[in-house]
């Protein structure tokens, strides 16, 4: 096991994150989104981020916000139609948006992290999302080769978390950290609660906390 | 009965026993309120749940659980909560038995475009591509015109969801079944002529002898 | 949620297993392996059966029963050296056997029930492994383009089932089952305790009912 | 000290604190026995645990909790177990700063033969080819020769286990290290000269002025 962490302020967590970085960011429309995380970004006014998530939330909701705010210059999402702010400035030229469907986005994902060179899946054979991807038929079928991402850094939400980092989600919220908390060089993880090491059963662990680098205080 | 209970209702007649479904964001969510008397559907919610139910009352809702539409639902006994991978493993790999999705437009060979409005409109496919790649069944829940334009078309002129024909479309007007020699009229809601659902369709349409209303 | 399921005995479940299937098998040198539903494959003289599974257990444990008592002529598995018998049958030309890198074979399995087409691995490039696959660029690394398996029948062992038989799993002997539970047409679980629905928590289930076709009733 | 706690008293000085470590079957296992006072290190048995400790005792085995080898392990305060998938993807995705593995054959340019003999034994190579193409770093713990016979070698007799290099060779006579330039003598056993490793080896082997004894 990984040492006993000393949990960061989500200001302390935030100054982690490089202007210009590549970052992941747990949560679908906001749930299972690092808020506190989130908004000392947009206090501290970071700029010029490559956002990768579910979706650009909503304007005052997830990652919606740093859209708001001017902290991305490009999003891969597979949604952006409940945040009109980030379809405006896409037209205005602000914001590059590259749409992924949602099951590419999270096995590109799990790829980037497992260390694999690629998948192969159907969805999107013969759709704009094709272009430019070379098509592999397996067995008589079309599929299209989508390759990893990973990200500088991941910014999750949790449940709970113990003081190895070992990591609990809970319902709707799990979505997209888990499987984020493995592509990225820095993991930075937001809990609700934090408990004491062996409080949460080895079978009940979802992300390990060898993979997690900082951890984040519990709300006051 | 408006528009909106037509489908629904209709859509609702094509849920099977002892089956997984997933159910798109708006109309589509409607369908679950006509589950047949009796019949067991395991709902899945895309962003991480199959076996929710209804939004909890005023002060009971949980911010870690909610709908693909992020509303807030409750979780039935025996529910299952999984992370993203896994939930487009079990659309993708042939698990969900049915789909039922909004669109934009539906063409003569049956196929869907419901993300996107070049020039107008982006939402992004969301889950929809992995969705009509995946599902078993997939059925499109949508009003049959737009402000007097027509959405069943003869070739999609909006990008397309997937190159693969959906397996039923179902608006206020008229039950259209995709075939490999082109779109069939299935079903006629109450009181609507043959004729109308022809002048609101400008894709060809197969007329069958006859075209039974549905039986709502 | 699926309908409550009536459980099968061991043997009912055995005869749902043609002689002849492709049958997947939970477990890594018998832990987590069926045990029950193994020995009534031996005991009805099951035949001809397609194994896969990540080793052949020893002759007196796990797959290795099955090798042992003649009802298996290929497996496709990682790993055979706790196992005599299948080398002395192998060499002798009565079984088939195909060995699969244990991660690849992890990954071949869940892309089989994800719906993919294949995954590229690293793992193996520029060993007897690649022979007759194909190699793979991306980003200028070299990958062996892995395709999916799937199954007539997956023979899981679970901790807990709940009667819609959503399952839970047991620290080291969770393994390979809940990836073989999304790859077979026919998927039966043996539980060592069964649980009224609504016990397991949503965030503690594994394996979804849906998923599953046959539940074995708890041990006496 | 016999052959084995030489080389697993010397492998266990490339443990770093806090990293994730995987030890193979047999030989390399002995290793967690000689980890440095104070440091932290997460051990893996790739059959699906992070964090276990040492057999219960007699009659408090659990049956669901085994290592990768088959033997009764228990688990420590915050450990985590895992299925076969997550398994390797912390294996192949470079989550695994170091792995020891055993080996049949080294060659001169640090390839590492372990999982069968043509016509004489078939092991299979379980989670080797894995661990040897993912882990960011590689230790083959083994005997230096087999029966008088070489096992560091000009050119693999046996197949492959990866293309990879492995990054350090520990013996019961030596610390070699395989280097674009060839396999490097970096450490003797105690009390072992030069001239009887080199004796033992059939690889081409530079010899630096100093080769210093280990320091166990």
């Amino acid at each position: 096991m990984s040492t006993q962490r000393k949990a960061l302020t989500p200001e302390q967590a935030a100054a982690l994150v490089p202007d210009g970085a590549t970052v992941m960011i747990g949560g679908f429309l906001g749930v299972g989104s690092p808020r506190r995380v989130i908004d000392a970004l947009v206090a501290r006014g970071a700029k010029g981020l490559t956002v990768i998530g579910n979706d650009t939330g909503r304007p005052e909701l997830g990652i919606g916000k740093l859209v708001v705010a001017g902290c991305v210059s490009k999003v891969i999402v597979s949604h952006i139609g409940t945040n009109p702010v980030t379809q405006q400035k896409m037209m205005a030229g602000e914001i590059a948006v590259e749409l992924v469907p949602q099951g590419t986005l999270a096995e590109r994902i799990r790829a980037g992290g497992a260390g694999l060179g690629g998948i192969l899946t159907p969805t999107g054979v013969g759709t704009t999302v094709a272009e430019g991807k070379q098509v592999l038929t397996v067995d008589g079928r079309d599929y299209l080769l989508e390759k990893p991402l990973r990200a500088d850094v991941a910014l999750l939400h949790c449940y709970e978390a113990d003081y190895y980092a070992n990591l609990t989600y809970r319902l709707t919220a799990q979505n997209f950290n888990p499987l984020m908390a493995m592509a990225a060089d820095t993991v930075i993880a937001e809990p609700d609660e934090v408990v004491p090491i062996g409080v949460i059963p080895p079978d009940h662990v979802r992300t390990p906390g060898i993979l997690v680098t900082h951890l984040v205080e519990r709300p006051h | 009965m408006d528009a909106k209970e037509i489908i629904a209702r209709r859509v609702a007649q094509e849920l099977r026993d002892r089956t997984l479904v997933n159910l798109g964001i708006g109309l589509p969510t409607l369908v679950a309120r006509y589950v047949p008397e009796g019949m067991l559907v395991a709902f899945q919610s895309e962003n991480g749940i199959i076996g929710f139910g209804a939004r909890p009352p005023e002060g009971m809702e949980d911010p870690n659980l909610t709908d693909a539409g992020g509303g807030f639902i409750s979780a039935l006994p025996g529910a299952f909560a999984f992370d993203s991978a896994t939930s487009f493993a079990l659309i993708r790999g042939g698990h969900m038995d049915m789909t039922v999705l909004g669109g934009l437009q539906v063409d003569a060979r049956g196929r869907l475009a419901n993300w996107m409005v070049p020039g107008k409109m982006v939402a992004g496919m969301g889950g929809a591509m992995d969705l009509v790649a995946g599902a078993r069944r997939v059925v499109v829940a949508m009003q049959h015109a737009a402000k007097g334009e027509a959405k069943i078309v003869p070739e999609l002129t909006l990008p397309p969801t997937s190159a693969r024909p959906v397996s039923l479309v179902v608006t206020d007007l008229a039950v259209i079944e995709p075939t490999p020699q082109g779109l069939v009229l299935r079903e006629r809601a109450p009181g609507v002529a043959v004729e109308e659902i022809l002048a609101a369709t400008t894709a060809p349409l197969t007329v069958p002898d006859t075209v039974p209303e549905m039986s709502l």
